[in-house]
């Protein structure tokens, strides 16, 4: 069955403590190529019918996203579709 | 920062609401190369006048320049001052500075005339090592030690993003405290907000929640007490109000006074974003496509784990003795903190605003300058120090940039000016005097609210009482379940009270009482009250009446209540009915004070909070702090378990 | 001599100097570590404190394991040096696996904090020789992140071999499997504990003293030690 | 420019408190059609020269994840490619 996936990410312009604080962490792991990190929420959603799209942007606006603060995108993706090397 | 810490600079012109508004309209025109004189060699030398920053030298040659000073809160004669006070038209940058300094937020403008009895009416007090006008009171409670103390609002920001809003609001009051040189050691947080069921307030009051905590936890300060009240009348406009304790040692006392000629003007703390820009985006407007107003947000993010990096920073500063003055960058960014420390100190200032660490590159001059971007301090540094601050600095993994210094007064003994460049454009040059000091001060029409008689006509007496044994089980009952009367723990519950393992009493003590000198037991004890029903029928007796028990509640926990703060939030200063409810209310807590003969050492004016034409109660909050010779001999409100044959006897005292 | 025992700041520490109190008032000497500095200065035992350690924002712990001085810490713990982490002291310890499982996010998704009842399940460990087993203690819990998760198996195995050193008791207060407060690794000298004893050690301040016997059993676990 | 994406998310055997609580508010929105909600982290790295993705790998398994309770994939994502429908 495939899922919705919901990305909701802070807004380009807002502060995110949380990308900054890896990003400063990395150099300790010997990483210095890395000139940018940024961290935000993926959301699977799993319909018990077919996936509704529509419905899944209602609740991202509605629930998931402060849309004062963040973006978020949404896409259909196939359950078994891991979306690169799932390690 | 002495501004009230949550009207933003546009905050009149009603402009930053996030809600996806139209883009207000650009006033500006689009400036031509050619119709811009090109004078300054510097000028000419960048090149690129046509998309430069608005500079000194362009305002001069285009006087009549059609400038958005309406849209940024300032009326026509506030912008002829400036005028004057230029002897040309400001820069885009300078138009955003004083539209900054003269708002509401920053100058007082309204409750300045008002707000004098505290001074006024203040028994003489040779405890106080610093008062109202600093970034917090200092009370002096033994041969080395001080506390200071301050309570602020967040209130607007806190309805857009509950969570960030409050979160940014204590650290806002945390940074305040921090600026005098002394540790946070605890806060309090008073809060009110819409009808309990309201679905709104379920949004409202567990990211308030969250944040207050989140932020506080993240910096290690316990939360020692506050309030929960609940009201119709907060719904679109909850009150999230924060105090903060410090603690120094009376010789680590700090100033703002860029004192100095020579001497460098660090910044150090988060990098400059476009946080809480604002109103004064629309300077940008003319230059943005329309999707820039997006580009804007008015809610600033917090990161206190970068505030307690600063706060451990600072103290080390301070004990080596690094600094030679600091003001923490708020509301008003650095055009605030810019002016007002040069302002103290009588001197000029010359700034290279490019050095700003930025998080956004292609911000320009007045965003930088205007920018409330958080956890951010600015430091005034001898020369020979720099490189010791710096290290410091780094030891804590903060940022520290030194973008510009101390220029001496001029000759004539006038103050010094204030001036900053971009990339070798002049963007400013005014006297800092002019924005911090020089602003307009308003005595407001006031009118009696036309409802008050009929309100007081309405007398408690004239209620049904309960009757029988059921009726007055049943009000009981109904007491016990009201949401103003029950228990506070799933609030408080989110607080941390043990951290820094010096909390006596927290939730759900009268006060909180915080030990401050582990050797003797010194310590101090802190309530927070305010009862915004009472101050909407009586203003006057209101404030006193929160003042009552605000110190009734110090008292009975065992400490001698010696200082006041206060946060006293209104509606819309516009409104005579309002202003009528303010004064009555400074004039209420001056009296009481006075009568108590305890001085108000600082506070926060928070003014247009309302929604649409209704204004909420009057709620002047107010905070007394007393101080334990012995935190030992505190009085727990519990009654002690009995052992054996010794039974606590209970005496109801007054009336 | 008295025991020298570190307390390690990392930034965003913030218990530790309760943790220092703590162990001054068990009467030892209380040793500051500083995150950058991989250097123990001649320690006996290590206290890795509660707070938010670099923020703490991604996961907690995740990034002070990388610190210079838990690289130490690690060898010396390995090595049979005791180690107490407290709250955020044990999320480091899980995250430099020197503990197994690891901390999520409480259950109701609130930070919480109240008194806590614990039970000593285990007194043989550095950290709770006083104790008996079976007694009860009372102690703040303060913790966003505080839910003990590991795989059935672990869970199984820690249970089995005696390693649950506390559970709750009358209420759980985070959703942690099986009500897992604090656990030890298989040698006993490291000890992760999500509630705070640190804070119950004195009567102005504490709900209890019991917190003092964590503090005071290292003292007697190192009067006892070979040297 | 092209960044790399890492998604981390709890292993399913895990309880996820907060997909669970917005699965829980959905039936009040008029949502009743969600089987299941699951909340975990988007993290998005970007370099200062080529993506590395072997790097990126090795970032995410030793401190953007904690295999004790966390899986995570990586893939690469061309810097203006929301993924879907950004909002
Ligand atoms: N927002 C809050 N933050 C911290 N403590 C709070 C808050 N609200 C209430 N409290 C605390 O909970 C306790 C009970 O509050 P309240 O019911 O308002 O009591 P009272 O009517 O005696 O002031 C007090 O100790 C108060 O300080």
């Amino acid at each position: 069955m495939p899922r919705v996936v919901v990305d909701v990410m802070l807004k380009p312009e807002i502060l995110d403590p949380q990308g900054q604080a890896v990003a400063n962490a990395l150099p300790r792991l010997g990483v210095n190529d890395v000139s940018s990190v940024r961290i935000g929420r993926r959301v699977e959603i799993e319909f018990s019918g077919e996936p509704d799209l529509d419905r899944a942007r209602e609740i991202a606006d509605k629930l998931l996203a402060n849309p004062v603060i963040e973006d978020f995108s949404i896409r259909l993706v196939e359950a078994d579709d891991t979306e690169g090397a799932r390690s | 920062m002495t501004t009230q810490s949550d009207i933003g600079a546009s905050e009149a012109a009603e402009v930053t609401v996030p809600t996806g508004g139209p883009v207000p309209t650009p006033r500006i025109p689009v400036p031509t190369g050619e119709a811009a004189p090109v004078a300054n060699p510097v000028d000419a030398a960048a090149g690129d006048l046509a998309d430069g920053p608005d500079t000194v030298q362009r305002a001069v040659g285009t006087p009549d320049e059609l400038q958005p000073y309406p849209e940024l809160g300032l009326r026509d004669d506030e912008y002829e001052r400036i005028r004057q006070i230029l002897d040309r038209r400001p820069t885009q940058a300078e138009l955003a500075m004083y539209s900054i300094m003269w708002s509401e937020h920053c100058s007082y403008k309204s409750s300045k005339v008002h707000l004098r009895q505290f001074g006024e009416k203040a028994p003489p007090s040779d405890r106080l090592l610093a008062g109202i006008g600093e970034n917090a009171g200092v009370v002096q409670i033994s041969d080395e030690l001080a506390v200071t103390f301050k309570v602020e609002s967040h209130n607007h920001p806190s309805f857009v993003e509950p969570y960030q809003g409050a979160a940014t609001g204590v650290g806002g009051i945390v940074r305040d405290i921090l600026a005098m040189g002394a540790r946070p050691v605890a806060v309090m947080d008073p809060l009110r907000f819409g009808a309990a069921d309201h679905p709104d307030t379920a949004r409202v009051l567990p990211g308030v929640v969250a944040g207050v905590g989140g932020y506080g936890n993240c910096l290690g300060l316990p939360n020692i007490g506050g309030e929960v009240v609940f009201d119709p009348c907060y719904q679109g406009n909850p009150l999230v109000n924060a105090l903060c304790l410090g603690v120094l040692p009376v010789d680590r006392l700090q100033n703002k006074a860029a004192a100095g000629a020579g001497n460098v003007v660090v910044l150090m703390g988060a990098k400059t974003g476009r946080d809480g820009i604002g109103g004064v985006s629309v300077l940008a407007s003319a230059t943005f496509e329309e999707a820039s107003e997006q580009r804007r947000p008015s809610v600033q993010v917090g990161d206190p784990f970068t505030e307690k990096l600063l706060i451990e920073a600072c103290l080390e500063l301070y004990d080596a003795q690094l600094v030679v003055g600091i003001q923490d960058l708020g509301g008003a960014g650095l055009t605030c903190a810019l002016t007002e420390t040069a302002a103290a100190a009588g001197t000029g200032m010359r700034v290279w605003l490019e050095r700003v660490p930025l998080r956004e590159p292609s911000m320009e001059p007045h965003e930088i300058l205007a920018s409330e971007s958080q956890e951010r301090m600015l430091l005034v540094v001898e020369p020979e120090k720099l490189e010791a601050v710096l290290k410091t600095a780094e030891k804590w993994g903060v940022l520290a940039t030194a973008i510009g210094e101390v220029t001496p007064a001029q000759a004539d003994g006038q103050p010094g000016r204030l001036l900053v460049t971009w990339r070798g454009h002049t963007v400013v040059d005014v006297p800092p005097g002019s924005l911090v000091d020089d602003g307009p001060v308003y005595a407001r029409p006031m009118r009696e609210p036309a409802d008050l008689i009929l309100l007081q006509a309405d007398r408690a007496e004239t209620l049904p009482r309960p009757a029988t044994p059921d009726a007055l089980r049943e009000t009981v009952l109904r007491m016990i379940a009201s949401p103003n009367l029950c228990d506070k723990s799933w609030v408080t519950e989110q607080y941390d009270r043990y951290v820094l393992g010096n909390t006596i009493l927290a939730q759900p003590e009268d006060s909180g009482v915080i030990r401050i000198d582990e050797e003797t037991g010194l310590g101090v004890a802190l309530s927070v009250d305010g009862n915004g029903r009472y101050a909407r029928l009586d203003p006057y007796n209101g404030a006193k009446l929160a003042l009552a028990e605000s110190y009734r509640n110090v008292a009975v926990s065992g400490a001698k209540p010696i200082a006041v703060t206060n946060c006293l939030n209104f509606g819309s200063p516009e409104d005579p009915g309002v202003m009528w409810q303010f004064a009555e209310a400074v004039r209420g807590l001056a009296d009481g004070c006075a009568e108590l003969g305890i001085p108000v050492t600082g506070g926060n004016v928070s003014f247009y909070n309302q929604t649409g034409a209704a204004a909420i109660h009057p709620t002047p909050v107010v905070g007394v702090l007393g101080v334990l010779d012995n935190v030992a001999e505190r009085v727990p409100m519990g009654f002690a378990p009995t052992t054996g044959a010794e039974r606590d006897l209970i005496f109801l005292l007054g009336e | 001599m008295t025991a020298r025992v570190g307390v390690v700041t990392f930034p965003g520490s913030l218990d530790d100097g309760d943790a220092a109190r703590a162990v001054r008032i068990a009467g030892a000497e209380a040793v500051r570590l500083w995150h950058d500095d991989p250097d123990l200065h001649g320690v006996d035992a290590v206290v890795l404190p509660g707070g938010f350690s670099y923020g703490d924002y991604l996961r907690c712990g995740a990034i002070a394991r990388f610190a210079p001085v838990m690289q130490t810490i690690v060898a010396a713990a390995q090595g049979g040096m005791p180690v107490l982490g407290i709250c955020n002291g044990f999320q480091i310890l899980c995250e430099s696996h020197l503990l197994p499982g690891a901390l999520t996010r409480n259950e109701h998704l609130h930070f919480r904090n109240r008194d806590q009842v614990l039970r000593i399940e285990s007194a043989g460990t550095a950290w709770t020789n006083v104790f008996q087993p079976g007694q009860e203690v009372l102690v703040p819990v303060k913790n966003g992140e505080g839910r003990y998760v590991a795989d059935q198996r672990t869970l199984d195995e820690l249970e089995a071999t005696g390693r649950v050193v506390a559970r709750y008791v009358g209420g759980n207060p985070n959703g942690s499997q099986r009500d897992i407060a604090a656990i030890t690794n298989e040698a006993g000298n490291v000890v992760g504990i999500m509630p705070h004893p640190e804070h119950a050690v004195e009567a102005l301040t504490g709900p209890s003293l019991d917190g003092l016997g964590f503090f005071t059993s290292i003292l007697k676990h190192l009067a006892g030690a070979p040297a």
